[in-house]
């Protein structure tokens, strides 16, 4: 989404579904995966809002849908696309909207291309694109030229236009498996019913073509006029219960908390970095250094900015291809947090290959997790594998202080309820424990390697020898150097200058001003009846409860639909003013100036992106001296790796071929990891996994819990009646399930709920295997992820668990 | 053997009767504990509670069927010829049954001659047999509900009830025709010695008598 | 068995208590019924479910310092009270037997687990993470510019160091872990997000 | 407290069984051993152990599937058999409307079991006590709602007076049928009127519930007529044995004065 929006997260809330007029659940298991979703929608439909499900099953989502698609795992462009090309063909589209709000007039490069499967620009050696023909057509001052209709065929409308105009009806029909006029209801459903919401999570994003699908969900949301509303939006639900935070504190490769990209070994200096990533970045750098390194962070030393591991761009895993590098042999230890591998990460074999070549792994859980004990795994014989472990158990949610944030990225703060069972550790003193161990044994060290260790600002003590995570979400607020206290707010921190402010991840300044902790808001009140709840708990950013919310209002900057007012320019004071707080860049700024018109502020065009470009704002025209470079306001778009407009490409291991180019079958720049790939012949069937109500992902948890295991005691392959009765197979039976990568056998589920799919003209099979289960655990059970495959979505490093191809006989 | 005696009921009919008697009575009280809540708060108590009370059911229930069947297998015969008499109903019987209230309440009546049992004693027989089979059955099947079908056992609870109304009927009214009532006196000691007086014998029983002493010659 | 006895004790809880009235013990005249509740003087605390997403509130009871009873928290606007069966058992994490009672170590080649204490948890992890970061230190890359020419650059990278964060733990621990692994020398931080 | 009602609405309900956890953790009832039996369903029946549950039924007719849920737990009828079946006084109902189990006075003797229409209460072989839900009346006397309506995140369970509750089950009820022809309440004419009314997308014998429970004719002859009436055949018996020993004995007397005893 972040392409598209400027922020990758989910737009509105759980309480604003309440506020929709229908629904598109596509990739999205919500009533069991995402129960709670289920109160929102259902007060919506109670109010007449409309259901749509697509989904490769008859889920418990789907019994509820007014409108049930069976569609073939991995094919979700091709039916969107074909909405998105019926919404322009039938001129469907809100064309305010679309003119405002998106890029729709900005014209596109005459050098971008799209033939035969491939964008201009691809280079088949690195299996990557070079995004420059990807751009607009600037003018002298480096800003997009701007058609004066929607009918100049160079802007980008026209470009989507004829992109799409390949996804009929008829073609998405015959790729997807779902009937032409099916698809044609959902379109009609969808676009009748507006505010429109879609829902997504793993259904989507485990793909290699996750960040394109959710892509088309973006620019049909922006043709539809749907973002930025209340009741609109695209929500990401997302897995975990602190997955965004975990996102937001950037446990992940490429950035650094508050998605600050992470410097790479081309950045040696602040300066460059600066010139690289200009101020947007540049400034919340400067506040993290001065969060992490404290008194030590100087300007005169770069605040610290040497002492930062360097990324190399030519050495960069993902978390699927960390076991494969332990299996090269570049890790020697590894700390495994809170994440049961060895059940969840696919290609098992490939992740028990990485974990025995370690030297050390350190596993930190509630429950001895299957990846702590991979060592003993049932075929394995311990003796032969030399890996030291050392498993930490750790205190449960209820028995620490902390803060989460959820999908609708509210930080809700949570006080100890109980002390921990068995004298069990919370995370945060684990780590902090380790680190200062790791100090003292470093202590006196003259080492340059040791200084950022030793120069760290690491003082978290609450006092009674444990580490106060309240401490720690300070420090995330951050202080002002000016007024020696916490930052008071989001806007302190955006109005201070740079190297006067800290703050460990700038978009949480603000949740801790001082003496409040406004994690800890506990007011529900709601007295516009939208579910805004803004006294409760704290949204970044800035409290904002429905992002982009200033596209709710038309050019005068009114709300366009008086039921569900979230924001409105107030004549009188001069200022954005509303229910929830106005995302704009400056509150003072009415609709009538550039920054008083945009709604999507993050991007550097500050619109809606249909199309991908690639783009910087604010790059100057002519040269800057050198020393006032890091004020420059340059601000570049997030990119789709794998093209600006999405395509349908065939699942990495697919029963058919790519009837829209059969000569590009697959996403061109996928990252394949895994080393064995099954061909149709030999695996006919294809394999979708997810997750049951019942369980939670890995199941390290859930599996041990008796309520859970009695509600669903079992793992199971769901087939359908004709497969059923093609291998000889009773509901109930043992089914072996296979495919190149290995085998599992469990209990067969035959249903109806799967049908048996015509893709193009070929009759296919899909099974479905939830992947909860391990060999450990009050509920031991095979693996799922032992038959599933490691193949990458080039952007988002998601793996295609989605879809792989499998054979199925009576075990 | 006393001349003046005749046996009446081998040692194993004796048995079989007093052991029924016994564990009837037990069953009777204990079961009325849970026939009836106002039985139940007054008597269970006196069986240490209802589950006490249930429990004593439950094994005074295997006994109930194991004494007529231990009976059985020790005197076939025996068993055999009893209910050959009691279930050949005749022309005999049924006068004998139109006109016994009247003997019941102390009338003089003339009563046809009678077999070992008479009608009163075969109709007591059939209806007390059938309700005990019919209690024990109903019974088990109330014991072990979870192998019958849930129709079936709901049915044996009023069978179980009405069975258990007849059977009591039954015994009150023959314990006191066997013990208390002065015409039938006698027949108290055939059940409790073995033997009876020979001319009561001739007088309640002259068609038995007469065979016995047939025999006996 | 432990647990159907606690079962009984808690049905006895839930009888009618007769309660007698001031005249006399007419008991059907009085029979005044009243139900304890088990959360009678317990502290409520609130907390937030450890599954997916949703971020929905729980509500703790707490009497003595032991949990007595955990549900859904009504005054949380996300599930008003409403929590799916995942949530809805979580009371059953906090005595599970099954819970490590200490830290666990594991030697090369061994079979089994051996109890160990948190000192020597700590301790060991921390030599062995000196000692591998000292062994895999990169302190440059030889990169190529735009303009085609080779430069050493500094990468202090502690190479053979990965971490893999999570999304089940706190936006402090999460934070932490983060700021840990980057003060340590390895960008290698990747977490369950990714898939 | 007066008469309460729970709108089991099962168009609504997504088969995601917090409700049978919620009641296991409100109750604390240990969780019990299962195997899949079919769907997604691995509870068979209520239990002493398991008080409520949810059984799935799939339909796939004229290319449309169905997955229809239900919600089993005590129905808490207005006349309830197991209450008129209990023979130790220990089923009572309150003014809410539940039919309780009063644990002390149970005797686990199972006669409410056999004769409960749905097969709801479950005896707890080794306590010798029969269990089922008790509708949460402690949480609902104490204002709180009961734990599986409280739990229930789509909505599918409301809680309040039944008038309100018949009136959203009407509203429910006419908005389903227009899909689901057959879609029908269920419980309000049932034993008296139960107090979880349900509304049901098929008729209920596809659920395989009876179509129209009621006290079934072996405890009316039992309970009604055998135990009330019945038992004064023995009253009667005895004393027909009272009046014989007072009669004969006064007419042997009278005969004796006129001439001998014939008998004796």
């Amino acid at each position: 989404m972040s392409p598209s929006f400027g922020r990758g997260a989910m737009t509105n809330s759980w309480q604003d579904m309440g506020n929709s007029q229908c629904f598109l659940i596509a990739g999205s298991n919500c009533a069991e995966n995402h129960p709670i979703s289920m109160k929102w929608i259902n007060r919506a439909r109670a109010k007449g809002a409309k259901m749509i499900v697509v989904d490769p099953r008859f889920t418990r989502t789907a019994a509820q849908a007014d409108v049930y698609a069976q569609i073939r795992p991995g094919t979700d462009i091709a039916y969107l696309g074909a909405m998105i090309n019926y919404y322009i063909e039938n001129k469907l589209y809100d064309e305010f909207y679309v003119l405002n709000f998106t890029n729709a007039l900005l014209k596109v490069s005459k050098d971008y291309k799209f033939e035969d499967g491939l964008f201009s620009g691809f280079n088949p050696e690195t299996k990557k694109y070079d995004y420059s023909t990807w751009a607009y057509q600037l003018d002298a001052d480096n800003k997009p030229i701007k058609a004066t209709s929607l009918d100049d065929p160079d802007c980008v409308f026209q470009k989507l236009k004829e992109h799409f105009s390949r996804y009929t009806f008829d073609v998405a029909a015959e790729i997807s498996g779902i009937p032409a006029d099916k698809i044609k209801l959902i379109a009609d459903t969808f676009a009748e019913n507006r505010p429109g919401s879609i829902l997504y999570a793993l259904g989507m994003t485990q793909h290699t073509t996750a960040v394109q699908g959710i892509r088309c969900y973006a620019i049909i949301q922006l043709l539809l006029g749907n973002i930025g509303k209340a009741g609109g939006g695209v929500q990401a639900l997302r897995g975990e219960p602190n997955v965004q935070g975990s996102t937001d504190m950037a446990n992940l490769i490429a950035n650094l908390p508050g998605y600050l990209p992470y410097p790479t070994n081309a950045e040696v200096t602040l300066h460059d970095y600066a010139v690289r990533y200009g101020a947007v970045q540049h400034k919340p750098l400067v506040a993290l250094l001065k969060a992490w390194f404290g008194k030590n962070a100087t300007a005169e030393n770069d605040y610290g900015y040497g002492w930062l591991p360097k990324n190399d761009p030519t050495n960069m895993p993902t978390q699927v291809e960390f076991f494969n590098w332990m299996d090269k042999g570049q890790f020697k230890m590894l700390f495994n947090w809170g994440s049961n591998s060895t059940v969840s990460i696919p290609d098992r074999k490939m992740v028990l290959r990485g974990l025995s070549k370690l030297e050390m792994l350190v596993v930190a859980d509630v429950f001895e997790i299957e990846t702590a004990q991979f060592w003993r795994e049932p075929g394995v014989d311990p003796k032969s594998i030399q890996t030291e472990v050392i498993f930490l158990p750790a205190a449960f949610v209820y028995e620490k202080a902390g803060s989460m944030t959820n999908s609708s990225r509210l930080v809700q703060w949570k006080e100890k309820a109980l002390e921990p069972l068995n004298g069990c550790w919370p995370d945060l003193d684990m780590i902090d424990r380790i680190f200062i161990k790791m100090r003292e044994l470093l202590a006196g060290s003259t080492d340059p390697k040791d200084e950022p260790i030793l120069k760290a600002n690491w003082d978290y003590d609450d006092g009674h020898g444990e580490a106060s995570p309240l401490k720690v979400l300070q420090e995330l607020n951050g202080y002002n150097d000016n007024t020696g206290q916490l930052t008071a707010s989001l806007g302190e921190y955006l109005n201070a200058p740079i190297g006067t402010v800290s703050t460990g991840c700038w978009i949480y300044a603000g949740v801790t001003p001082p003496g409040k902790n406004l994690a800890d808001r506990r007011n529900n009140t709601d007295p516009t009846g939208l579910g805004l709840h803004q006294e409760y708990a704290y949204a970044w950013p800035g409290n904002i409860r429905v992002l982009y919310n200033r596209a709710s209002c038309d050019a005068n900057g009114q709300p366009v639909d008086p039921e569900r007012k979230l924001i409105w320019w107030d004549a009188a004071s001069g200022t954005w003013t509303g229910n929830d707080n106005p995302d704009v860049a400056d509150k003072t700024k009415g609709p009538d100036t550039p920054e008083g018109k945009m709604a999507f502020r993050m991007t550097p065009e500050g619109v809606g992106r249909l199309f991908a470009a690639s783009y910087t704002s604010g790059v100057p025209t002519s040269p800057v001296p050198a020393d006032s470079i890091a004020a420059i306001p340059t601000r570049g778009a997030g990119m789709t790796v794998d093209g600006p407009l999405p395509e349908f490409y065939e699942p990495i291991e697919s029963p058919t071929t790519n009837k829209l180019h059969p000569n590009v079958q697959n996403n061109p720049c996928a990252k394949i990891v895994s080393t064995e790939f099954g061909d149709p012949e030999e695996y006919p069937y294809v394999l979708t996994t997810y997750g049951v109500c019942e369980h939670f992902c890995a199941g390290g948890i859930t599996r041990n819990i008796p309520y859970l295991n009695e509600i669903m005691p079992e793992p199971f392959a769901e087939i359908s009646k004709n497969l059923a009765k093609k291998i000889g197979v009773k509901d109930g039976d043992k089914v072996e399930i296979s495919s190149m990568r290995g085998k599992v056998v469990v209990r067969a589920l035959v249903t109806d709920r799967l049908q048996t799919l015509n893709v193009n003209g070929k009759e296919t099979e899909t099974i479905g295997m939830p992947w909860s289960w391990g060999f450990a655990s009050l509920n031991p059970g095979p693996s799922t992820n032992t038959v599933t495959m490691a193949a990458l979505d080039p952007g988002a490093g998601t793996p295609e668990y989605k879809c792989c191809l499998v054979n199925a006989r009576r075990a | 053997m006393d001349k003046d005696r005749v046996v009446r009921f081998s040692g194993s009919a004796r048995f079989a009767h007093w052991g029924h008697t016994v564990t009837f009575l037990v069953l009777l009280f204990t079961g009325l504990i849970l026939f009836s809540p106002a039985v139940g708060r007054v008597l269970a108590p006196v069986f240490g509670g209802y589950v006490n009370a249930s429990t004593i059911h439950k094994v005074m229930a295997v006994f109930f069927t194991i004494i007529p069947l231990i009976a059985l297998v020790i005197n076939f015969r025996g068993f055999l010829d009893w209910w050959k008499d009691v279930f050949s109903f005749g022309k005999n019987d049924i006068k004998f049954l139109m006109k016994f209230p009247l003997e019941f309440f102390g009338f003089k009546v003339d009563l046809p001659p009678q077999s070992k049992f008479n009608g009163g004693e075969k109709m007591n027989s059939v209806i007390t047999t059938t309700s005990c089979v019919l209690l024990a059955l109903s019974g088990y099947v109330m014991w072990f509900k979870d192998a019958f079908s849930p129709t079936l056992v709901q049915w044996a609870y009023p069978i179980h009830g009405i069975c258990m109304i007849l059977a009591t009927c039954m015994v009150c009214m023959h314990a006191y025709l066997g013990s208390f009532h002065p015409g039938s006196g006698e027949s108290f000691w055939g059940m409790w010695k073995g033997t009876v007086r020979s001319d009561w014998a001739a007088h309640h029983h002259a068609k038995w008598y007469e065979e016995v002493t047939k025999s006996q010659n | 068995m432990n647990v159907t006895r606690r079962t009984f004790l808690k049905m006895t809880g839930l009888s009618v208590v007769a309660v007698a009235s001031g005249l006399g013990i007419n008991l059907s005249v009085a029979e005044a019924r009243a139900y304890t509740l088990k959360l009678e003087g317990c502290t409520k605390i609130p907390s937030i479910c450890h599954f997916c997403s949703g971020g929905c509130g729980l509500l703790l009871h707490i009497k003595d310092g032991k949990l007595v009873h955990l549900e859904g928290d009504p005054d949380n606007p996300i599930n008003e009270g409403a929590l799916c069966p995942k949530a809805a058992s979580l009371e059953q994490v906090a005595y599970s037997e099954v819970r490590p009672k200490t830290p666990l170590y594991r030697a090369p080649g061994a079979e089994d687990w051996q109890e160990i204490s948190w000192d020597e948890a700590i301790e060991r992890i921390a030599k062995k993470a000196v000692e591998v970061r000292d062994k895999t230190w990169k302190s440059t890359d030889e990169i190529t510019t735009k303009t085609g020419e080779k430069k050493i650059v500094p990468a202090n990278r502690a190479e053979g160091i990965a971490v893999i964060g999570s999304a089940e733990i706190d936006n402090e621990e999460s934070y932490m872990l983060s700021k840990f692994s980057r003060l340590i020398g390895t960008p290698f931080h990747e977490h369950q997000a990714r898939i | 407290m007066t008469k309460r009602m729970v709108f089991v609405d099962t168009s609504l309900c997504t088969g995601c069984k917090a409700c049978s956890v919620a009641c296991k953790a409100w109750n604390d009832l240990p969780a019990e051993k299962n195997q899949l039996i079919t769907s997604y369903q691995a509870q068979a029946s209520t239990t002493h152990n398991t008080w409520t549950y949810i059984s799935m039924h799939e339909k796939y007719e004229n290319g449309k599937m169905e997955w229809l849920m239900f919600k089993h737990q005590c129905y808490h009828c207005a006349e309830p058999s197991c209450m008129k079946a209990c023979p130790a006084e220990a089923i009572y109902q309150t003014d809410s409307g539940y039919t309780i189990i009063d644990q002390n006075k149970c005797i686990g003797c199972g006669y409410c079991v056999a004769n409960c229409p749905w097969g709801v209460p479950k005896t707890d072989p080794e306590l010798k006590k029969t269990f089922k839900c008790t509708g949460c009346i402690d949480r609902v006397e104490n204002g709180l709602l009961p734990a599986c309506v409280a739990t229930c995140q789509p909505g599918a369970l409301h809680f309040g007076e039944p008038e309100e509750m018949k009136q959203i089950a009407e509203v429910r009820l006419a908005e389903v049928k227009k899909d689901f022809p057959k879609a029908q309440l269920y419980g309000d004419k049932a034993m008296g009127g139960t107090t979880y009314l349900y509304l049901l997308k098929e008729e209920p014998a596809f659920y395989g519930l009876p179509e129209n429970p009621t006290t079934s004719a072996s405890l009316v002859v039992w309970k009604d007529w055998v135990q009330p009436y019945g038992i004064w055949l023995i009253p009667i018996a005895l004393g027909a044995s009272a009046v014989s020993f007072v009669t004969t004995r006064i007419i042997n007397s009278m005969s004796k004065s006129k001439g001998g005893d014939i008998h004796g």
